[in-house]
């Protein structure tokens, strides 16, 4: 499923303008590093492509799918082919770990033997399996992030979006993890990583699209972090 | 995307088995929550239900008040035409039942009604009063229509009934009703409310939970099941113990009543209470239903829009 | 740390200023939660501020019975000793008030009494009728008293009152005291229960916020305060609607009534209504700041208590 | 005032030991950094000092404060004199940027344009001038950081805890955060950055106290980042 965006605006106040013109196409399987300073419009530019925002111009396709026109039950299918690890985690309170873990496999009814296997595999690559039992507010930062990438991929999702997904970590569990996305990629996921993290986006060198102001500014294979950060 | 993509009635099953699991897990991880909106279904069921026994007995009372209303007819000519006037009475669809009183009976209760004065009715010489016949009406409405066919018989000399009582008594006795009600139309109302309100805050506080499930692809109907279940079984549970509650305090209650007041006609029988108590609980179904499912929507519809 | 530390009396001023601030930040900034609360307590005031209506209007129509209840004393020498019997009844403290039957007027009445066969009475002749005292009672239970104080008097000679009737009006009466208490208590604990609980729900849904207030360095006082003031506002907004709408409907069913059933005797003051609503105002204020307070200190507890 | 942590050792459940047995000083205008790996305890020993947590063992004193004895006012007297940078940031939702930051002046009773100016500084300061009137959840990561931080500094704290507190941040801004907490603990403040971002940690060379699992592994002055993160 390629990702198309073109010419998408999206203006939150007449005053604020998030995104500006962008065009932007991602092929299936593609990986992605969306670097930009701080409030350029990472975060905003993932949001409309799980349709949690609409554009204010232009239009967004995934596949053959026009996002714009998407009813209430169609979205929710949509959305089960988008793991996604948001930028606060919003993971659910009142649930475990496991229980975070294994309820969005639940949701698109897999049998229960193998959600158990599933989560418990997903729990062990990520270090959390002793964790499992707590809730999330009794977790560190860095588990809280690394429960919310778990959730992102269990499902073996056709695109990943990861904002921000080692913010909370030190660097070799960064490493880690990052090893972790590339091997998914490998496996044909679209992976789409919104990051400030110089040392990743340098060491593991991919696609990079940078972002000011609501602009693409730059988009380079193999490309590298650059802190050019004039706001 | 992987899984069961085949066996779509496994899967099915599968989401039932979940939802009935969160609906637990809704009503037992926020125990409090659940307590407390628990405890207001008790007391807005408990007044409903309370109000529609008050409202049977009081209207039960006014009809055995207005049983003791009568119509009595003094006969022209001696104890014959007293039993024909009677027998056509009896005839009547709303006469309840019919007496006869020979002059003889007449003198008597005349002089219990006079006390020790009952020496003066024996100055009356011979018997000068009339036979008559006494009709019970089933409700006090009917008092008139009774007494105008009486009036229009050849054998009846005068009617004597209290037009003003039974007039009051009808209108009293229709009052009653129409009150009654208004009261539990009241009540219903302020119980719905109460319990959607309730319903509705419980599920305010669970705002982020629903649209993060949204987010991660959950359908509206997976996220709202558990909370419309959560709701009705809160509405059940409610409807369940106020029956318990009100089958004991009115068994309390109706006993206390009877050995104080037992000139009353009430209803005695609690089988009335466990009737209600069937009513109340499919009212704590719908309701519960229809607040829940009405709050979740509302959220899962804010959280679906895109801005 | 800077600022005024002098002034200590500035900063209180200041304080109480965010303070109110604040306390129009809940109310407006969570409108929805703001307005289910308020529905929430206009209901519950009314059910309340209805069954205090309807309890008086009970009694009041009880009252009015109870007052055409006579004990009727026949004297035997003439209008002589009617008039001392009355003298005498009318100094007692439970008399409402007497009144005196002479031989003649009982003469009339019986007549009227036997209708068309009035005629027989004019063979009695002389009259033989004796001079009565008609004593109505200020309530039911007094009747056995006066009966037996006038039993007692040498004038009199015989003493006639319904005694099954003054029995049973005086245990309706003293049972219908009772219930409407019953009724009252039930109403104002529903009513506090599902406020409190309501307004829990609500402090519930704002759990975070306390957590995190208390944890930059606000006092209890501080972060507790606007919710009490909320829980107050609302209380008091909710009763002063309820007893606007109160107001309203009491004049207009009074009205019906009054036009229906003008034999009852019902409270037709509206300023009853009026005062009423002072009283409901003064419980919104108590129950408002009872239940936020309870309900906020409870989390404010659990936040400061280290784990 | 100093900070002295005593043998501490904070358990969460029997198999969950967040620290133990710590001790470690830090005097009034210090600059510490706390680094170690995800999970190693930092979050914990900030808690601790904030008295949202108490040790299962061993003594924590402020100044001439043992925080295990403070009832619920002299709680808040005593945390009014810390400033805390929440790794989850912990905004008040309902609050727009502007009253996030104003409110903890209030809750002290500064009267209200000494508190207009100050907050319109602050705001100034940090880049969120433009983003006042928002609520926190219209907020990018790192603006939302940014407010956190604001909150934090606004009192002028004797000591203030920052943890990870550029997580969300591009190295640019990153940078401008630690130049002006540097020039707070210039002015006197004790200044304690728990952070897994080795470029801060290498470039503004302060005393590092390195956490592994519950225990400090070292403590240096000057000290360097080294990620030797074997969990
Ligand atoms: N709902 C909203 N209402 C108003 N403004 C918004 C809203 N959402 C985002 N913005 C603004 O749009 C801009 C871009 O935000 P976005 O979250 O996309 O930034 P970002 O690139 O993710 O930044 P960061 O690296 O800090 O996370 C920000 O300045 C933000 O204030
Ligand atoms: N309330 C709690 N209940 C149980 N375990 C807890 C609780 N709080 C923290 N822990 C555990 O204590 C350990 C230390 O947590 P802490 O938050 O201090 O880590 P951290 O050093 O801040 O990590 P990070 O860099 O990821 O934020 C973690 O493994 C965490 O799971
Ligand atoms: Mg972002
Ligand atoms: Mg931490």
């Amino acid at each position: 499923m390629e990702i198309r965006i073109s010419g998408v605006t999206k203006q939150f106040y007449p005053d604020i303008v998030a995104l500006r013109d962008v065009y932007l196409t991602i092929p299936q399987g593609d990986f992605v590093y969306l670097v930009g300073p701080t409030g350029s419009g990472k975060t905003t530019l993932m949001r409309l492509i799980t349709r949690e925002l609409v554009p204010t111009k232009g239009q967004i396709t995934v596949g053959d799918c026009n996002l714009r026109s998407l009813g209430a039950i169609d979205l929710a299918y949509y959305r089960r082919d988008i793991g996604v690890v948001f930028q606060d985690f919003r993971l659910i309170e009142g649930l475990t770990v496991y229980e975070n873990i294994s309820f969005v496999q639940e949701a698109i009814g897999m049998p229960k033997n193998l959600v158990r296997e599933r989560t418990g595999e997903i729990l062990d690559r990520l270090g959390l399996w002793r964790r499992r039992h707590l809730y999330p507010e009794q977790l560190s930062g860095g588990e809280q992030q690394r429960v919310a990438i778990a959730r992102a991929m269990v499902n073996c999702p056709g695109i990943l979006l990861a904002d921000e997904p080692t913010g909370n970590l030190d660097l070799a569990t960064a490493e880690d993890i990052m090893s972790i996305l590339l091997s998914i990629n490998a496996s044909g996921t679209t992976v789409l990583v919104a990051t400030h993290n110089q040392y990743i986006v340098d060491e593991f060198r991919q696609r990079v699209v940078g972002i000011r102001r609501g602009r693409v500014v730059r988009d380079e294979r193999k490309g590298r972090y650059e802190a050019d950060g004039d706001l | 995307m992987s899984g069961t993509k085949g066996k779509a009635g496994t899967r099915r099953m599968a989401i039932f088995r979940y939802i009935l699991r969160d609906t637990w897990r809704l009503l037992a991880r926020n125990l409090g929550l659940s307590v407390l909106t628990f405890v207001t279904a008790v007391a807005v069921f408990y007044l409903v239900g309370a109000s529609v026994l008050f409202v049977m007995n009081t209207r039960a009372m006014i009809a055995g008040v207005e049983s003791n209303l009568f119509v009595q007819a003094y006969v022209k000519d001696g104890e014959e035409s007293m039993r024909t006037v009677a027998g056509k009475m009896q005839a009547m669809e709303c006469v309840a039942s019919v007496e006869t009183i020979t002059p003889q009976q007449a003198l008597e209760s005349l002089k219990a009604r006079l006390g020790s004065q009952a020496d003066a009715v024996t100055l009356l010489g011979d018997n000068p009063l009339p036979a008559s016949v006494q009709v019970q009406v089933k409700k006090a409405e009917f008092a008139t229509v009774v007494a105008r066919e009486l009036i229009a018989m050849p054998e009846v000399d005068d009617v004597v009934y209290s037009g003003e009582l039974a007039d009051r008594l009808g209108k009293i006795s229709s009052f009653v009703s129409r009150l009654s009600m208004v009261i539990l139309v009241i009540c219903i109302a302020a119980a719905s409310l109460v319990l959607f309100n309730t319903i509705r805050i419980s599920v305010y506080a669970r705002k982020d939970e629903i649209e993060t499930m949204l987010l991660v692809g959950a359908t509206p109907a997976f996220v709202a099941f558990p909370f419309v279940l959560q709701g009705v079984t809160l509405g059940v549970l409610g409807a369940l113990f106020a029956s318990g509650i009100l089958y004991f305090s009115y068994g309390y209650a109706i006993n206390a009543l009877i050995h104080s007041l037992p000139f009353l006609t009430l209803i005695k029988d609690r089988e009335l209470v466990l009737r209600l108590g069937i009513v109340l609980v499919g009212g704590g179904v719908t309701i519960g239903w229809i607040c829940s499912w009405l709050a979740v929507s509302k959220f899962i519809r804010a959280a679906t829009r895109p801005q």
